[in-house]
């Protein structure tokens, strides 16, 4: 008896497994339909950092809802912040949904796990925030709207040396998160460069990504005295380390990256984190140009708060496959792909884009610092 | 390194370790009793840290008034978890219950992201906390003067139960022996009840105190200090409350001051807890101040 | 009436249904293999490893009654190991931004069977290693030291920058994992497995699992047996994070972390301890799912309302399902049974055996 | 006579408790001995000791003429000496024959490829260890409960198939704890005449734990008597019933 029971129950799971399957991909084949689709983890560690970059695609395509009299329609798969599941995602829009070009994912990692399913099905993906220079090198279907870890680990250097006149700098990087051991990298390759010192570099710490106590780190830091600590990193840490560190009586200058652009930065930060500078995308309290002012606009109108950079970019990576289907004139992957290649001087909310040979953004670098418990706009540093 | 360093590094470890000893606690008395390692501990400890955070930031009432509700609803939270997920398996095999234990440990973070947000929350940290203080060139966090006593004064407290109460004599029996206790008629149930209750409020307490020292949630956060409590319970001895406070100071001085005097190996600071676990089980199963318990043959 | 059928006939019965079976199973294949799409393809491949990594955790858990928690490990170095030997110099180069790979490691390039094999081989030496260190433990105290034990792999991976390009982890692996090694390795596997369970070993492991003192006091080497077992399984474990490399093309230790084990855990559960029928369903059906339920972290149309999307929802119920089977239905799916022809007869499918013959019962 | 077992001086602590105080026994080949005393003497322990499942805190076991204090359990099967429990212990959810056939692993002396492989050399000594097997249930009367699930039988049944599979290891030595117990008179004096035939049989020494007394009286050659961990007398049925000592440990017992 119980045995019948088993078998049959099993039999009733695979059979609806499968026909769940087959009917999930119920996806419109309406001709009258482009299907963007938004490739980002709305769970797991990356969740917040994939929600900001989908909002801002949100809005551009409640704002832009049409190209070439057709209808818009977002297909939004989570990657969970999962490899496997990211392999999985991305197919699914690949082969089931078929869409015609896709946006994401926060995350490089994440996009690396896409990236050959699009080049395979011939489908267009344009990375928001993903900056490191995997993702798009070597992948002709790979493009992104926002500057690679070797520049910001350049320009930060630079900044610290021209503009704060750093002597002696540390490191504190976290070594399981590609993203920061890249930052870190170029920062220290440029800064000795422009010092000429080799031994400008005093110290370099390294933590763990999801460690909450750095005192050890920083305290061995603290003997070099170092004038600036270059700390790329996720926020939380990031906030926590600064936070810690003035705890410790450490008085040096924090630089960052972009994935400090986040209000959380400041709300784990408190007053700790006033006066920590860092690079990034996009400035909200200036805007640079006509989009950003929109977008600024409506974002606030929709979401009653500050938008975050990455917000900004999901914004712009919109925008740009929206140009790239008018200027095709055909919302066939191939020819979004190839408009894509030739985006030139593109005015988008965080700045203009102009694509590269190696479908990487040139733009501009935003600094930004925190005063009075906000992002303050400071200097833009071009290529 | 020389000696003010080295008494910030150890002050660092200290406060550090003494957060540790605080969860480990509760396990240990978890552990003890049923001799269960609750996977879910840690994340019991999360509930109480966003219970805490919602009591002050969305219900806007004050901060101690908010910690006091946080340690109440978690402890009935934990008293639940153990009706639900462990106590209709306690007379089956110990891998049915372990894999309870993970369940519900996945169960509650999976509902935490649903529930809370995947997003991180900042804590809010009362005035009253934020202080720091420079004693003899050596700087200490206010949050981080405040663990230890704390750390200190529940475990003379629970110390008190175990030894010199009536409950707390019922709780050893059970842990010696839970046929012999059942047949001295002692509820069982009430023991084991009571028993997560304390854990809970610890655990509570322990999520506060963390989330005071690092103002962080995110629903995932409990799981490593989960992980490294048990070990320090472990490495202590199983059930042993004292065993549990050392084994939490020595987790916290091996982690901070490895990363203090060998700073290249950094990157390997979360293998040294589970090398540690792995020596000391090896070496002394029973933990550095628990006692032997064979099986019967 | 069903027809009553001697022992010789069922026999001959079995063996004519089984190469039936098996014909069709392959011809099922085929016919897949041409006829699905790449989605449907690629959650058919995920199918197969998932049903190697579940059988191999059975085995050490549901056969010889170990409760090992380091499987994600194992998955790791397997991953790593095959990826490294399998990568051309120049997809090296290019993936070893920050620091050069050793120079070693850099002109290897192997075929990938025998990357894949030596993947495992590897993973099952340091299952070895550890079953050594710490197979004398009992069981939780095993449970939480191989936990460690594979989050200290996962930590090596991380660090070991000129090895495994620490933490930027590996890409553009080439697309080995076809459906036919996904399945073939799944099914020689499988049948690896059947054949050791049925044979005096497999009797061996499960007296370890039902008693160990007895299997002791029977001449059984327990400690010897049950690392024999775990090093079976951690190869196992490395043969499938080496297909899981070549199917994702891309790697990178944060996804070996010990969380992983307990996916592969729940579909055990859900399967049933000690059933390989039991794991190979529930691999197929929780894998499946996993894609199929997809819907609930989307946008919900409940007929009275519609919610904004939940993301999360999905794993809420794979963790409430694995709560509901270990409180319920400890025995899981199909308990410690496996799936035979006779049990098919006895559910009126097929005709039924015979009384024994020979000793004469009734 | 030479003997088969000797324990020269064997004690045990737990702790500071002692379970066993010198126990010096002398068991000669083909004899049938009884180890008998009140509960918690440590008769058990003593098997134990024996049989490797504890070490002796000091003395020395010798078998066969070969030291084996110390030695892990599976060794000293392997030598010959088997055993079953006082608190049954079978593989639960393994078949009766399965519960057999494990106890053969040993002597097989199948490598896991051949095993695995399906060799002919393996399917031969497959063949012959479950003729061995059905032969030895035949012998405990449990064929046609082979493909039973060894718990569902009868408690006397699972005592039977205890010794089924302690006789599959093949030994020179048996020990016996408590065979009886759980049985009706009847099945005892079965019991009796089964462990005689046995004995004979397979050319077995036993020795065995019981409190059945008119069962240990009836097979037992010689016995030793036990109590908190001393022994305090050992002889012939007839010298131990007339000790006083014993008579003694016993008063208010039974």
């Amino acid at each position: 008896m119980k045995k019948r029971f088993s078998l049959l129950t099993l039999a009733a799971m695979m059979a609806a497994g499968i026909s769940l399957v087959g009917c999930s991909g119920s996806g419109s084949t309406d001709k009258n339909v482009i299907k963007i689709g938004v490739f980002q983890p709305l769970t797991g560690a990356n969740g917040a950092g994939g929600a900001a970059e989908y909002e801002g695609t949100k809005l551009a395509n409640k704002l832009f809802p049409e190209v070439l009299g057709k209808k818009i329609q977002l297909v939004v798969v989570d990657n969970k912040s999962d490899k496997v599941e990211a392999a999985n995602a991305a197919t699914v829009l690949a082969q089931k949904e078929k869409v015609n070009a896709v946006i994401g994912s926060w995350g490089s990692s994440l996009s690396m796990s896409g990236g050959p399913i699009f080049a395979e099905a011939k489908i267009p993906a344009v990375a928001v925030s993903a900056t490191n220079p995997n993702v798009t090198k070597g992948n002709e279907f790979y493009f992104r709207v926002c500057f690679l870890d070797p520049f910001q680990g350049t320009v930060g250097a630079a900044y610290a040396f021209n503009t704060l006149k750093a002597k002696k700098v540390a490191i504190i990087r976290e070594v399981s998160n590609d993203y920061s051991v890249g930052l870190a990298k170029f920062f220290v390759d440029e800064f000795v460069k422009l010092s000429g010192n080799k031994n400008a570099i005093v110290a370099t710490a390294d933590y763990n990504t999801g460690d909450q106590d750095f005192s050890a780190q920083l305290t061995n830091l603290k003997q070099f005295e170092p004038d600036v600590i270059f700390a790329p990193g996720n926020y939380t840490e990031s906030a926590l380390i600064i936070k810690q560190a003035r705890a410790l009586g450490i008085k040096a200058q924090f630089i960052g990256g972009d994935t400090w652009d986040e209000s959380s930065f400041l709300t784990v930060g408190g007053s700790a984190v006033e006066g920590a500078v860092f690079s990034t995308f996009f400035a909200n309290d200036k805007p640079i140009n006509k989009t950003s002012e929109a977008f600024l606009k409506a974002y606030r109108e929709e979401f009653k708060k500050e938008p975050a950079a990455g917000s900004a970019l999901g914004y712009d990576a919109y925008l740009v496959i929206l140009d790239a289907i008018k200027r095709a004139n055909s919302a066939e992957p191939q020819k979004i792909r190839d408009a894509l290649a030739k985006t030139k001087g593109f005015e988008g909310s965080a700045g203009e884009i102009t694509i590269n040979a190696e479908r990487n953004a040139d733009k501009a670098a935003v600094f930004k610092t925190v005063k009075d418990g906000k992002f303050v706009f400071l200097t833009t540093v071009k290529p | 390194m020389d000696f003010q360093t080295f008494l910030q590094q150890f002050v660092n470890a200290l406060s550090l370790g003494s957060l540790y000893a605080l969860i480990a606690i509760g396990y240990t008395m978890v552990y003890g009793i049923l001799r269960l390692i609750n996977f879910a501990h840690g994340d019991v400890f999360m509930v109480g840290g966003y219970l805490a955070f919602f009591g002050i930031s969305s219900f806007l009432i004050p901060w101690w008034l908010a910690f006091a509700l946080a340690i109440v609803l978690t402890t009935a939270f934990g008293v639940g978890l153990e009706r639900v997920a462990y106590r209709p398996l306690r007379d089956s095999p110990r891998i049915s219950i372990m894999i309870s234990a993970i369940g519900a440990s996945f169960l509650i973070e999976n509902l935490a992201i649903v529930l809370f947000d995947a997003r991180p929350k900042a804590f809010p940290v009362a005035e009253f906390f934020a202080k720091n203080y420079v004693i003899g060139g050596v700087y200490v966090a206010g949050i981080s003067l405040l663990i230890p006593i704390v750390t200190a004064v529940l475990l003379a407290v629970l110390l008190w139960i175990v030894n010199r109460t009536k409950t707390g004599m019922a709780m050893r029996a059970v842990s010696t022996d839970i046929d012999a206790a059942r047949l001295m008629a002692i509820d069982v149930n009430r023991i084991v009840s009571i028993t997560f209750a304390i854990g809970s409020a610890l655990a509570a307490i322990g999520g506060i105190m963390w989330a005071l020292k690092y103002p962080r949630l995110e629903p995932l956060m409990g799981i490593m200090p989960g992980l490294k409590c048990f070990i320090a319970a472990v490495v202590g001895g199983i059930g042993s409350i004292a065993g549990a406070v050392l084994g939490g100071l020595l987790l916290g001085m091996v982690e901070l001051m490895t990363v203090a005097f060998l700073p290249e190996l950094t990157g390997y600071k979360d293998a040294f807890a589970f090398i540690l676990l792995i020596v000391v089980l090896l070496v002394k199963p029973t933990g550095l101040l628990g006692k032997n318990q064979g099986e019967k043959v | 009436m069903n027809t009553l059928l001697t022992q010789n006939d069922t026999q001959r019965r079995d063996r004519m249904l089984t190469l039936g079976a098996a014909v069709i199973g392959l011809g099922l294949l085929f016919a897949f293999d041409s006829m699905f799409d790449r989605f449907t393809m690629q959650i058919f491949k995920l199918c197969a490893i998932n049903v190697i990594l579940a059988l191999s955790l059975n085995l050490i858990n549901g056969f010889t009654g170990l409760f090992s928690l380091g499987h994600a490990g194992f998955m790791a170095v397997g991953a790593y190991t095959c990826a490294i030997l399998s990568m051309s110099p120049e997809q090296k180069e290019a993936n070893f931004v920050l620091q050069p790979i050793m120079p070693v490691l850099l002109n290897v390039q192997m075929p990938f069977l025998p990357s894949l094999l030596i993947g495992g081989l590897l993973a099952g030496f340091i299952g070895w290693v550890l079953g050594v260190v710490t197979l004398r433990l009992r069981d939780d105290y095993l449970a939480i030291a191989t936990l460690g034990f594979s989050e200290i792999i996962r930590v090596v991976l991380t660090n070991a920058q000129t090895i495994t390009n620490g933490s930027l982890g590996l890409k553009g692996l080439p697309r080995f994992t076809t459906m036919w090694w996904a399945w073939g390795s799944a099914i020689v596997i499988t049948l690896f497995l059947v054949l050791l369970i049925k044979s005096t070993y497999g009797r061996a492991f499960k007296s370890i699992r039902d008693n160990e003192i007895a299997a002791e006091a029977m001449g059984i080497d327990v400690l010897n047996m049950k690392v024999l077992s775990f090093t079976i399984s951690s190869a196992l474990a490395g043969i499938a994070g080496g297909l899981l490399a070549h199917y994702l093309t891309t790697i990178d230790p944060k996804q070996f972390i010990f969380l992983k084990t307990f996916d592969i855990l729940l579909i055990v559960v859900l399967g049933g301890i000690g059933s390989i029928t039991g794991s190979i369903v529930s691999a197929i059906v929780v894998t499946v799912l996993m894609e199929a339920l997809r819907f609930l972290d989307g946008p919900l149309n409940l007929g009275f309302m519609v919610t904004n999307g939940i993301p999360g929802l999905r794993m809420v119920f794979f963790s409430a399902l694995l709560m509901i089977v270990v409180i319920f239905r400890q025995q899981g799916l199909m308990g410690t049974a496996e799936f035979s022809w006779n049990s098919l007869a006895r559910i009126g499918l097929l005709p039924k055996r015979g009384q024994k013959s020979g000793k004469g019962v009734e | 006579m030479s003997s088969l077992l000797q324990t020269i001086d064997v004690n045990k602590k737990f702790g500071g408790l002692s379970a066993v105080t010198s126990l010096n026994m002398d068991v000669g080949a083909g004899d049938i001995i009884g180890l008998i005393g009140p509960n918690g003497a440590g008769k058990t322990t003593s098997f134990n000791l024996i049989t490797g499942v504890y070490t002796p805190t000091s003395g020395k076991v010798i078998f066969n003429g070969q030291d084996i204090t110390g030695m892990k359990p599976h060794a000293i099967t392997h030598l010959g000496v088997a055993r079953t429990f006082q608190n049954i212990r079978l593989f639960k959810e393994m078949s009766v024959l399965e519960n057999v056939l494990v106890a053969q692993h040993m002597r097989m002396g199948a490598n896991i490829f051949e095993a695995t492989l399906r060799l002919p050399s393996y399917l031969k000594k497959e063949k012959h260890v479950h003729e061995r097997a059905y032969a030895l249930l035949e012998e405990v009367d449990l064929v046609e409960h082979a493909h039973a699930k060894a718990t569902s039988l009868s408690y006397g049944k699972q005592r039977r198939l205890e010794i089924a599979r302690a006789l599959a290891t093949e030994p020179k030595l048996l020990f016996l704890d408590e065979p009886a117990a759980g049985m009706n008179p009847q099945e005892s004096v079965e019991l009796m005449d089964f462990i005689l035939k046995i004995r004979d049989q397979f050319n077995l020494t036993i020795v065995l734990i019981e409190h059945h007394m008119q069962l240990v009286m009836g097979v037992c050659k010689r016995m030793y008597v036990l109590d908190y961990g001393v022994t305090i007398a050992h002889g012939t049925p007839e010298e131990i019933q007339k000790d006083p000592k014993v008579i003694e440990a016993y008063l208010g017992v039974e």
